[in-house]
């Protein structure tokens, strides 16, 4: 007989604090005990989202900066987390992302202008989710993680092989729904990766001042979840244990948590004043490992892409690819969208009750009088 | 949206409580509708702590009714995640205070994942609540948070005062495209009726005359509903012909059953257990205030719960309103001329 | 239980802005009594998202103040422990949205503890919020959250509407023995008044009369202060005097001061951001519908937000009220004889 | 220069997942690598104080079946936990527990009949917590655990070597308030102890819906604590084990978790229906690993409280203390207390504001008429 004092549940294996690393900041390959780098073609298709997102998170920021976005979250610096994370997805997979993820979005095919709709203050969410597989941007710190929790456990119970992928800053895995979510997605075995962005701060918070963890992957233990601790400026390093995190997850073995070691480059939104809590000489230090670069090395230095007059024309190309995202966000930008006043009753419920329709006539009414 | 066809109806024709209509409305729906899941704190083998999940998990299995882990936000995200993929989980705070900790996924997203998504995302959420007092619990335990609730738009709020409503404004909640707060009045759970299940009652959005009265209108919803009508029955000994409202939705409310039957009586007493500042009778008083204006002879008046943190089990009895005190604001309402507002008397534990 | 000596006054002649006022109203708190301590999210080098503890930690270190984790039940619950021991922390929580995970906290906890120990145990926390809208921030940057505090028996809700209020009332917050929702009109922090500081004005207990008038009485608070302001001021273009009177203490409520105006004019129009229906509004037309009953010339009505999610920046100045939609219910207040019951008409977006 | 990247915490020591145990379920000594079990006069306190938290407890929940109490949790089967934990605390630590820890209110001093008041229905506290260096009772889960950070952070602020004692359940870890508690506390270094008393049940939700995690203990990683997994059946191996971490929390070594591993005898309270969920075999496995038996066992064996007769002697002593403050709680609890209606209202705020002061009015002019 079996009581309740035996238990056996293995501690899982603790998460290294040397984050894993693909490929350094010079672009060489580091060898690693148990991860390997995608092959060629990914590598390529992560460098091209990277070079895109790049160029998308330096206009999406000129617009903010210009007062056509409200505001904007920019990721620079980030690319290759968001980017390593978002291609791991198989089709059928979901996308929980933050404000922050607008690169992640577009890697994960949202129409790039769709995903600045909420910045734009147009709309709350600008593209449909069911569509795209991918929940609204969210706000509210760490409260996208439970979602991504049920939405594995409904497919799971309508027999889809669904896997979900919950991104959340370092700021957020303090916040109690981090907590709750790792936890039933552990204790309901819920294929989700929560890809932890540690950036190193939250707004002007530093990482000291969020945890004294050894590593934010080591949260994973107390829920008897696998962390990975990633260099998360090395895109192939974070597809690969994204990759193999979803794979596991899919297989039965359960939720993970990946904590992406990256830096954010610029300040929080075009409004913070990162130079009231940080020194410039840290952030040159992150530049100095910037994602884009050290994936331009490799592909280069490995012939990834061809030889070197096609590599200068594949990337050329990228770059170019990138400049039409930019503009085609700039020109669509340019306009002011039609919204209509009457739109604001007719989504909050099912149907649109007696108070909502007295309100929408007043509405409607006194907007045609003035 | 119930898309299989309904199982045989479980008839009975003896009184039924409250609990066993609610436990026949969730046997029902998880029955008929495969994607129909219930959970939440004790609600598998135990059957809840007030037994309205009694049963459920043995017959439909821990796939279909089971226990989560004691986590009220985690419970309404995974909830939110569910219903975007297409279930419609029915879940359980297991008293109205332990509802807090999930304040923020029930506002910032239950409420608004339709609107903010424009539509595409429906979130039918059934969060059960046990609400309001009287059951002698301690600190914590008899809450009543409609206020919180029905201030918050985008949430469908309803409470059932009766069994017969009890089981069809839970189907109904269940089957509902919105996300909806479920309030169940806690003591109300062993109140019976003789009712054949399954029944259908008036549509939760209306407002129902529970008995007709020409004299003054009361509005009650939830564990009131019962204590009004007590009120009524005891008024009308004394000759006062009152009119009882049972609200039923209170969010988005349909004010034209009450300011229908306010028009016509020209009084107005709104009850609630909940304490009366800022409580949901102020946006029934304040609506009604408005609306039938020229029809009033008095104020209308609210009977409530005291201005305090609820009180301990042994002083309850003068914290929730009763009979007597609903019956003094009757008699408050102006019914002799020479009224002047030096009168003007608190309207709070009359 | 300001212990110390008050330092000497900052003094200031030039007009300053209501962010100015707070920061220095924190400053002079944490300089006087060194029990007082400032903590949250971003409130350290940064100053805060809207700089209100701009340069305070620089001032008095990070033993005074500093940020915490992003945890806003854990920085109710720890602000809770450090005033049983005697500090007086002030926390921030970034916008008003991001309060609801510390729901909890603030409604079963901070508002009860006094109560539950018969009064042995104070916790004299003050939790600052940036409320309200009107500054183009996307979803869950511009609610209206006072409903839920003012309805938590316990709490005690204050919201300046000017500068010196902003002053007077938060060192009057930080000094109280009671915890205090200190409401912050994110939208007026750039609002500026000639006020030399430190400056001490009405107790926030009482409200004032802003403006005084004969004809119809405003009710505003917080945000919507300045805008009754503006609409008494072009109503009176149009030859109509209009009072407006400044909350101030939302609860608990001292009614003296609104039931007074009213009985005097006649009219009353509730003004507020958040939405209508079950807003704060509600209590105040209840409880002066109740009041003043009998000196009513026409019902109390209440502009407000639509009863609708907060709506992205593009479309948020149609559910704001403004001076247009003030003075649409103020002419809709039945100033020629002739209304019927029949042109009733929604009292919200007018 | 250091950068952000460079981190330099250590890796908390992994709790074993075999629970310290000094002494085993017949009384007979186990050795550990590092603790050691209290001295004598320490064994025979601990041994006291169990003997009374049972009686209490029994007779506790025969005033909740007479409905002399409106409900009662029993502990029945915990003493050793609670009272381990509370022996450790030092004169001024303050202690902040659960609805479940009478028991450990009564070991820490407060006055049984003062402990019951909650449960009685007479008024939310019985107690003045400033006097017992002892919060209220905390019913809303794992909240408690973050007033305890607050407080010790403010006794260090005022030079007071305040250290605290945190209680809650196994069930209660899973909400995010223990997490946000957790990690508050691990920030600022606070002198705090969370005492998870891991009885198995939370209601009838069992530890395995609870959590996936190796042991609860192994929660402390993810916030770089120190976890303790210990037998809570052993008052001496609880006690040896909350008295270390409470040294090294006020030396500055930081908070830890303590895994209290024991067993909710009782059903829940007394309105709890357990045949619902459990089976009597589980129960009886506990029994047989009673806190109080093998304690007693040990007494004897080692003639910790003298020879035979002598022990005999102390511990029908021991029985009739237990005895007597059974009457006493039956005797105070058998009249009425006069509530006194009015007192609503006079601690909701510092002052009675005008509201009240009319509601108090009409409540006492109605109470007046009727
Ligand atoms: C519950 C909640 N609290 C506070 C905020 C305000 N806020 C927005 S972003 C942010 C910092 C988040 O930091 P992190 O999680 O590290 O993500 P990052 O912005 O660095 O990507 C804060 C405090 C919020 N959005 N939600
Ligand atoms: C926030 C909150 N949710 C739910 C409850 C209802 N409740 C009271 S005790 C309990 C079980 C707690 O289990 P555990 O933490 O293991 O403590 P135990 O009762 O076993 O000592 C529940 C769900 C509560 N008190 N607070
Ligand atoms: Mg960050
Ligand atoms: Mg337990």
């Amino acid at each position: 007989m079996k009581h309740t004092d035996e238990r056996n549940r293995p501690v899982p294996p603790l998460p290294s604090t040397e984050p894993v690393r693909l490929v350094d900041r010079h672009g060489l390959r580091v060898s690693h005990s148990f991860f390997t780098a995608p092959d060629h073609k990914r590598l390529a298709e992560l460098h091209r989202a990277m070079v895109i997102g790049r160029r998308f998170n330096r206009q999406a920021s000129t617009l903010a900066r210009q007062g056509r976005l409200a505001v904007y979250p920019s990721s620079t610096g980030q690319e290759a987390a968001q980017v390593g994370g978002v291609l791991a997805l198989s089709d059928q997979d979901w996308l929980f992302p933050t404000y922050r993820d607008s690169v992640a979005l577009v890697a994960h095919g949202v129409d790039p202008v769709e995903t600045l709709t909420l910045f734009r203050g147009d709309w709350h969410a600008g593209y449909d989710p069911h569509r795209h597989r991918c929940a609204p941007q969210c706000t509210p710190l760490a409260t996208n993680a439970s979602h991504a929790v049920g939405l594995t456990y409904a497919a799971r119970r309508k027999g889809r092989d669904v896997a979900a992928l919950a991104i959340m800053g370092d700021g957020a895995t303090s916040e109690g729904d981090a907590h709750e979510a790792y936890n039933f997605a552990a204790v309901w075995n819920a294929p989700v990766v929560f890809l932890v962005q540690n950036n190193h701060w939250a707004i002007s918070v530093p990482l000291r001042t969020q945890t004294a963890a050894p590593t934010l992957a080591h949260k994973a233990v107390g829920y008897g979840m696998r962390g990975y601790h990633v260099d998360g400026n090395d895109a192939a390093a974070v597809y690969a244990v994204v990759a193999h995190a979803l794979a596991e997850a899919r297989s039965g073995a359960g939720p993970a948590i990946v904590e992406a070691l990256t830096y954010r480059v610029d300040p929080h939104t075009n409004s913070d004043a990162p130079q009231r809590y940080r020194e410039d000489a840290e952030v040159a230090y992150w530049v100095d490992r910037d994602p884009l670069t050290r994936m331009e090395a490799l592909l280069r230095r490995e012939g990834v892409l061809g030889d070197e007059e096609e590599t200068d024309r594949i990337l050329a190309g990228y770059d170019a690819e990138a400049e039409k995202v930019a503009t085609a966000v700039r020109e669509r930008m340019a306009g002011e969208d039609e919204l209509d006043p009457a739109s604001l009753f007719s989504d909050v419920y099912a149907d649109v009750p007696p108070l909502l329709r007295e309100e929408r006539q007043t509405l409607v009414d006194g907007l045609r009088e003035a | 949206m119930t898309r299989t066809p309904p199982t045989p109806p479980a008839s009975s024709t003896t009184e039924i409580t409250m609990g066993a209509a609610l436990n026949q409305a969730l046997r029902d729906a998880v029955a008929e509708d495969p994607d129909v899941v219930v959970y939440g704190e004790d609600v598998g083998p135990l059957g809840g702590v007030f037994r309205v999940t009694d049963g459920l998990s043995r017959e439909f299995g821990a796939d279909r009714v089971f226990d989560s882990p004691l986590a009220e936000s985690g419970i309404i995200g995974t909830a939110i995640g569910m219903a975007m993929y297409g279930l419609r989980p029915v879940v359980e705070m297991q008293f109205d205070a332990f509802a807090y900790p999930a304040f923020e996924q029930l506002v910032s997203h239950l409420a608004k994942m339709r609107n903010r998504t424009r539509g595409t995302v429906a979130v039918p959420v059934v969060v059960r609540v046990p609400y309001g007092g009287g059951i002698g619990g301690v600190e914590h335990h008899s809450d009543s948070s409609e206020a919180y609730y029905t201030h918050t738009p985008g949430l469908r709020v309803v409470t059932p005062g009766t069994p017969a409503d009890a089981y069809s404004m839970l189907r109904e909640a269940i089957a509902c495209d919105d996300p909806v707060v479920f309030l169940e009045p806690k003591r109300r759970y062993w109140s019976r009726e003789a009712v054949e299940l399954p029944v259908r009652t008036e549509p939760m959005a209306r407002s129902v005359v529970r008995r007709p009265g020409d004299d003054v209108t009361l509005v009650a919803y939830g564990p009131m509903v019962e204590t009004a009508l007590e009120a009524a029955a005891a008024a009308a000994e004394e000759g006062r012909s009152v009119e009882v409202v049972d609200l039923r939705q209170l969010a988005p409310w349909d004010d034209s059953v009450v300011t229908a039957s306010v028009r016509r009586t020209g009084r107005a007493v709104v009850v609630h257990e909940a304490s009366v500042f800022g409580g949901y009778g102020a946006e029934v008083a304040a609506r009604v205030s408005e609306r039938c204006f020229h029809h009033l002879e008095a104020p209308v008046l609210r009977v409530g719960g005291l201005d305090v943190p609820y009180p301990p089990p042994k002083l309850e009895h003068l914290h929730l309103p009763g009979v007597d005190r609903i019956l003094a604001a009757v008699d408050r309402l102006q019914w002799e001329a020479g009224w002047t507002s030096a009168s003007d008397a608190p309207e709070v534990g009359a």
